[in-house]
């Protein structure tokens, strides 16, 4: 393998940069910000090198320090995983992040905090990157929670308002859980098999597919809640619509582009360990989660939690194909849906800073005059998210519902289209209400197009949105999850191969496309309030509340833990400290006030006692 | 034999306490100056040592012994090996930390320094000592200044509370202990406080199973209040609550680990067979008229073992600590609490009685002692600030404290056990540790360390760094220059030094860790020998 | 009978018990004092019997010792007894049970 | 000399002598602590001086000479010479008769019983000697000098010692203040 130090490069230099920030530039913005840029592009760099050099497929696919070792049974590796998921993802991160690095520079320019910005972003690079290169599962499981902890930051990055304190609070809580059920799995995986390293495990589970014995769906699930946490799947869903709260340039690059895709990615790595009955499990998670936020998104008036609740609905899925045992389909859509939804968000960042940080859409209309690059680009990400031909998202989707109609689940395959049409639907909701119509506030009207610095970053994802599904990059994924027949090549081939391979899912899906398109357009080109609650009265309204989970948490999770902590804290005073350490104190006091009684002051008391002891001396010296 | 590194590292505090009797109280720059630079001093020296430390070498190092009591078989012995080496890195790195923090007091400060040097001095001592007298001597040093120094420059209105509370646990704790290691010293009939002898004549004549199996609880309980083991825990967090934050520092740091030291130490090896033999004996069953309990519960009392005791109790000082933390609504209590949660995963890694978990377990050690006395500093920080600590009144401290925000964001974060701080590789190996030994446990304890620990931390972060600032903090000035900001720094520093590259730490230990293990076991294992002979002979027949 | 070592020691023993009597029921200090020499010498009265009935001398010496002890420890009592007096205007022990809680 | 010890180590002589002696060192000892007469601290003083005179006079039936010397200058001649000054000092008038209290009473005899009965089972215990060895230590007064002043230096100078902190004690105590 050549240049094998370029791995180790990749991942530190964000570190680096962040802890140089940190310690030194803090109070210099432009310098913070260039630092964190270069160490992001010189990491798209060395990634291009790295593949050019080494192929996306290296001989020797990893590379490893010892972290932790006692022996035989527990050695811990910092080892780097160098294979075609790991490169490709490399190439995600590094690429659509330093563009979103890029655009953060325009974006973030009048915050006086930028510096701080940039640190976190570069912890985050390095945590995301760490989760793609890691050959192991407590490695995994290591920046598993520094991108937790990333985000956590970056979400409350104006803590100062109570709400971005409070979604960051949650986004890490609800992660935690996720967490929790993943170290136990990777627990219980170890226990077992008694090796963390995913090549070793794969090996083992490859010669002995029972080696989990009766635990193996039980391990399986649970490496999956780690995944669900993650990936914002069901019942875990709740927190990123709430992690809107932070800057836009972060929910395009952790929210959609890359952190969330990191639960996806690790179903995909840990493949190996799941069960059938596992599979289920997670397909028809992924496909409820993507049914749930498809529908609540209809329903939502802020910009950006629309594109977020449309995250989850793409994330679930991602999550369904590989619980249908597509690891590709589900990688080729992860990869176009960074590309697209990261375009999604930067622009509508862009819009939202033309609108002077206003994010309400019925608060828009008619910005397709005034910003009309930022249009463009949106309409762009809209066309490849609602899946027209020939544009990137198309391609992706359509090989997820293939994956379903292949496997001849149909119930998860008529989800799939149904859900392809409610994307359209509220996608060109929020794009008609946004660039169509009356300008409905002042603000509107004043809209400007943003700087350069930023709609660059939009046009060369807008490029790569459009033609994301044609590069080659499912073929890729191949190289990790090799299947049966043959591969069509060529341009043309590949633009035609979705009708060739399977005809009902390409039709099916671009029939619910228009329809979806129809149907918004219909009700949504000239509208100047939602016309929708009143047709559909109370299912819209639990649409809008998004079907009342959170109330639901807060009633039985957070009341719960709260309540078990309000009782245990009533035994430790009352209980622990009142009657155990009242009772001994109590008994003490007691006893002493009694004694006390013998203290008159009187000398001849105090002779007389003297007397009385010493004569019981005496008795017991001269007893015999 | 020439002095050995340790005895100055313990010595330089002590000597300056016994400098500032003579130094008159109004220099209070030149009090300041000495007792920063003797403890300076003793962490550089501390540092040294740690370095030239070779890891899994045979015995100890830099050992120096001086025959004091011949009768009794009492000598000064001190000596490093991997069990204690990075306590000892630890103490004093937090004794330099904590006498930096001792700017915040203000009144009879020479006093506060004698008491705070002797401490430090006691505490290294203690951990340095092999000689089962000067042990537990230099403990008792080291634990009555820290009374004195709650009682009298505690703060609150439940400072007289929480110092007797806290005298009368940890006293009550010290003698358990006493009473145990006389007993063994007794029983073991070595006629030597030295503890790799009475370690060694243990070897060759182990003490009767029923005599280790009355030792070992006195040692456990009494180690154990010392180390807040549930349920004997309440004097923690309140003890924390109010003492001046470089007491609490080298308390909750360095002082606490006393205890879970003494077990690992001497308790293990001594006491094997207590470790492996069930508590009750079966003729338990006859004096006692047990039958009508169901067959299982008989059957699990029969197999009640010490280390599934020590498990379940860690349990209470995980979960049930974690909940109680999460209802405080005083930084300080939050803080102080979560401290005893962290104790429990130290216990289940010794309960573990596993290479990995003892090894995890001496890692939380040492980290959660950096940890601690951070938290406790930063807390102290913002108190010296504010004059309360009531998370009801604060809220968003980072924009007025960007730098002590930033190192609280820190903790809080290591506090929860995220990568890159060295408790994050000592909680999940002694969860590698223990997941083998008890899986439902480790389970509980992972909820424990996760979520609820997630769940406190954060909403500590959210209600006191987060949110819009109230008016009336708004004249807060940040720990502006190097002197301030070093303890907080050389404190992450250590957690993060550690957190990155745990095997500086486990190398060492591992080796010794190990042995103890092999002792622990070993009998076990000398029976299945047994076993399989037979059964080779057998087959043989 | 002939006097033996046991008369003299029965004399001792009567007297110390004499004194004993008079420290615990006599609540003048000075003859609660007084009452204290009459122990003293009760116990001077047994050495110097044992001495000579077990022929060493060395009881007499401490008997010497005690005699010096004695008349030091008389000078300083009364000193107190003189200094409290002045404080309390009294040397009943009565009036001088301050020292309780 | 000779003949003074002649008449005391005569048998029956000495017995009368002692008894003589005795019963005056008890009633005496007696009218100390309690004087059915006078409750005058004076009365008292001058009854233990009658004490420590016939207690004197037992020293010398047990061949004490030396001490019984020293027992009349110390205690009589010194420490009742300090009590009286003392009383007379400060003008202690005869004291009120109080309540009895039961309790001191009760304890009193209680306590004085107890040591009592001790002492009874001690001595009717032990065996005694009954006879007095002859006259082995003649020279009484010469052989306790050397042995002050060889085996028990060192406690004499303590002695000496102690004696002269008293005495500075005494001095500063009896100051009228105490700077």
């Amino acid at each position: 393998m050549k240049y094998e130090i370029l791995p180790w490069l990749i991942l530190f230099l964000p570190l680096l940069s962040a802890a140089v920030i940190t310690l030194f530039t803090l109070r210099c913005k432009t310098t913070s910000s260039l630092i964190s840029i270069g160490a992001i592009v010189a990491g798209f760099v060395m990634t291009v090198v790295f593949i050019n050099a080494n192929g996306f497929h290296p001989a020797v696919s990893e590379t490893m320090t010892n972290w932790l070792n006692f022996g035989g049974p527990l050695q811990i590796d910092f080892g780097l995983k160098l294979d075609a998921l790991s490169l490709m993802m490399l190439l995600i991160v590094t690429g659509v992040g330093g563009a979103i690095h890029i655009y953060s520079y325009g974006y973030m320019d009048e915050d006086p905090s930028k510096a701080r910005f940039f640190a976190f972003l570069s912890l985050f690079t390095f945590s995301m990157l760490g989760i793609v290169l890691a050959n192991n599962f407590v490695m995994m499981f290591i920046f598993w929670e520094l991108v937790g902890v990333s985000s956590y930051l970056l979400i409350g990055f104006w803590y100062e308002k109570p709400s971005a304190g409070d979604a960051a609070k949650k986004a890490f809580i609800t992660n935690r859980l996720g967490d929790f059920g993943f170290l136990a799995g990777i627990l219980m995986v170890w226990g077992l098999l008694g090796s963390l390293n995913f090549g070793v495990l794969k090996g083992a589970m490859e010669t002995n597919p029972a080696a989990l014995g009766c635990c193996a769906t039980i391990a399986g699930l649970l490496v999956f809640c780690g995944a669900v946490g993650k990936s914002a799947q069901f019942p875990l869903h709740v927190w990123l619509p709430d992690a809107m709260e932070g800057p836009t340039p972060v929910s395009a690059l952790i929210h959609a582009a890359t952190m969330v895709a990191a639960g996806v990615y690790m179903l995909c790595r840990t493949l190996f360990l799941y069960t059938p009955d596992a599979l289920h499990v997670i397909a028809y998670i992924g496909g409820f989660t993507a049914l749930l936020a498809a529908l609540i998104a209809v329903q939502q008036n802020d910009i950006k939690r629309i594109i977020a609740y449309s995250t989850l609905s793409q994330l679930g899925y991602m999550v369904m194909a590989v619980g249908l045992a597509g690891p590709t389909p589900a990688m080729f859509h992860l990869t176009t849906h960074a590309f697209f939804k990261a375009l999604l968000f930067l622009s509508a960042g862009s819009v939202i800073l033309g609108m002077h940080h206003e994010q309400d859409i019925w608060q828009m209309g008619n910005l397709r005059k005034k910003m009309p690059i930022t249009f463009v680009t949106f309409l762009i990400g809209a066309l490849a998210l609602s899946g027209l031909w020939p544009l990137s998202g198309f391609f992706s989707k359509d090989s997820i519902l293939g994956q379903a109609y292949g496997q001849h689940n149909y119930l998860l395959f008529i989800i799939g289209v149904f859900i392809a049409g409610l994307t359209t639907f509220y996608t060109f909701r929020l794009f008609f209400v946004v660039f169509f119509g009356q300008e409905k506030s002042k603000a509107a009207s004043h809209a400007h197009e943003s700087s350069l610095v930023i709609t660059l970053p939009l046009i060369v994802l807008a490029v790569f949105s459009a033609i994301g599904g044609l590069i080659g990059i499912e073929g890729i994924y191949h190289y990790n999850f090799p299947i049966e027949g043959e591969q069509s090549a060529g341009f043309i081939a590949a633009l035609f191969e979705p009708f060739k391979a399977s005809p009902v899912a390409a039709l099916l899906g671009l029939l619910a496309f228009a329809i979806g398109l129809v149907a918004a357009w219909a009700l949504y080109a000239k509208a100047a309030t939602d016309p929708l609650p009143a047709k559909l009265g109370g299912m819209a309204t639990a649409m809008k509340n998004k079907f009342y989970f959170d109330e639901l948490y807060e009633a039985t999770f957070i009341r719960a833990h709260d309540g078990i902590a309000a009782v245990v804290n009533w035994i430790d005073q009352w209980i622990l400290e009142g009657c155990g350490i009242g009772l001994v104190r109590g008994g003490t006091n007691l006893s002493g006030r009694m004694l006390r009684h013998l203290q008159t002051g009187n000398l001849q008391t105090y002779a007389f006692l003297f007397v009385l002891g010493v004569s019981l001396v005496l008795y017991f010296v001269l007893r015999k | 034999m020439t002095t050995s590194i340790l005895t100055y590292i313990a010595g330089w505090p002590i000597i300056a306490a016994l400098v500032l009797l003579v130094v008159p109280r109004n220099y209070r720059v030149i009090i300041r100056a000495i007792a920063v630079l003797a403890t300076l001093i003793s962490a550089v020296l501390a540092v040294k040592m740690f370095c030239q430390f070779v890891p899994g070498a045979n015995g100890f190092q830099f050992e120096q012994q001086i025959p004091w009591v011949d009768s009794l078989g009492i000598s000064y012995h001190v000596g490093v090996d991997g069990l204690n080496v990075g306590l000892i890195l630890m103490g004093a790195i937090v004794a330099f930390a904590a006498t930096l923090c001792s700017f915040e007091i203000q009144t009879r400060e020479k006093e506060f320094y004698i008491l705070l040097l002797v401490m430090s001095g006691g505490i290294l001592g203690a951990f340095a000592s092999l000689d089962l007298f000067f042990f537990y001597f230099l403990h008792e040093l080291a634990l009555i200044p820290t009374f004195i120094m709650i009682g009298v420059w505690g703060r609150g209105e439940k400072k007289n509370y929480a110092t007797f509370q806290i005298t009368l646990y940890l006293s009550l704790g010290a003698l358990i202990a006493l009473v145990g290691l006389i007993a063994l010293y007794v029983a073991s009939g070595a006629n030597t406080f030295d503890i790799p002898k009475i370690i060694e004549h243990a070897k060759t004549n182990p003490l009767a199973t029923n005599v280790q199996n009355f030792i070992f609880p006195l040692l456990l309980f009494g180690f154990g209040i010392l180390v807040s083991l549930w349920p004997f825990h309440s004097w923690a967090p309140l003890g924390y609550g109010v003492a001046p934050s470089p007491t609490a520092m080298l308390h909750a740091g360095v002082l606490k680990k006393f205890g879970l030291y003494g077990l690992i130490r001497i308790a293990l090896p001594v006491l094997p067979a207590a470790l492996t033999t069930p508590i009750l004996s079966p003729s338990f069953f006859n004096h006692f008229p047990f039958g009508w309990l169901p067959a299982f519960t008989q059957h699990w009392l029969l197999n009640l073992t010490w280390p599934y005791v020590l498990a379940l109790l860690c349990v209470g000082n995980i979960l049930y600590v974690g909940w109680v933390a999460m209802r405080q609504r005083d930084l300080n209590m939050l803080i102080g609490n979560s401290s005893v949660a962290h104790m429990g995963f130290i216990f289940l890694g010794i309960a573990s009685l596993s290479l990995i978990g003892i090894s995890g377990a001496i890692l939380i050690m040492v980290a959660h002692g950096f940890l601690a006395a951070l938290t406790f500093a930063l807390s102290g920080y913002i108190y010296k600030q504010t004059g309360s600590l009531e998370m009801s009144e604060l809220g968003g401290l980072c924009r007025k404290l960007p730098f002590i925000g930033t190192a609280l964001l820190m903790a809080a974060m290591a506090g929860c056990g995220l990568p890159g701080f060295a408790n994050f590789a000592g909680e999940v190996t002694v969860f590698f540790g223990a997941w083998k030994v008890f899986p439902a446990i480790t389970f509980i304890a992972l909820w424990g360390a996760l979520v609820i620990g997630g769940i406190y931390m954060t909403r500590a972060i959210r209600n006191v760094l987060h949110g819009p600032l109230p008016e009336k903090w708004n004249t807060m000035a940040d720990a502006s220059h190097v002197w301030r900001k070093l303890p907080y720094a050389l404190l992450l520093a250590s957690l993060l030094v550690f957190g990155f590259w745990p095997r500086l730490l486990t190398d060492k230990i591992n080796p010794d860790a190990d042995k103890i293990v092999e002792r622990v076991t070993a009998p076990a294992k000398a029976m299945d020998k047994v076993l399989v002979q037979a059964d080779n002979s057998g087959v043989r027949n | 009978m002939h006097v033996g070592l046991q008369h003299y020691l029965a004399v001792s023993m009567i007297l110390f018990c004499l004194g004993l009597l008079g420290v615990i029921l006599r609540r003048n200090l000075l003859v609660i004092y007084m009452s204290l020499e009459l122990m003293l010498n009760a116990a001077n009265l047994a050495l110097v019997s044992f001495s000579r009935f077990n022929d060493k001398l060395d009881g007499q010496v401490l008997v010497f010792f005690i005699i010096t002890v004695a008349a030091a420890e008389v000078a300083v009592g009364l000193a107190l007894i003189v200094a409290l007096f002045r404080k309390r205007q009294s040397a009943h022990v009565e009036d001088l049970t301050s020292m309780k809680l | 000399m000779e003949q003074i010890n002649n008449l005391i180590s005569g048998g029956a002589v000495t017995d009368l002598l002692f008894y003589v002696f005795a019963a005056l060192t008890l009633l005496c000892g007696l009218l100390v602590i309690a004087n059915p007469f006078s409750r005058n601290p004076v009365t008292s003083a001058m009854f233990l001086v009658l004490t420590i005179i016939s207690m004197s006079g037992l020293f010398l039936l047990l061949h004490a000479f030396f001490l019984a010397a020293v027992q009349i200058l110390v205690y009589a001649g010194a420490v009742i010479v300090l009590f009286i000054f003392v009383i007379m000092l400060l003008d202690l008038k005869e004291e009120q008769r109080r309540r009895i209290r039961f309790f001191g009473l009760f304890a009193g005899l209680l306590s004085v019983g107890i040591v009592f009965s001790i002492f009874i089972k001690c001595l009717s215990s032990a065996k005694l000697a009954t006879e007095a060895p002859a006259n082995a230590h003649d020279g009484e007064t010469y052989a306790l000098g050397k042995l002050l002043f060889t085996n028990y230096t060192l406690p004499f100078e303590i002695v000496s010692v102690l004696l002269l902190v008293a005495m500075i004690g005494v001095i500063l105590l009896s100051k009228k203040k105490l700077e």
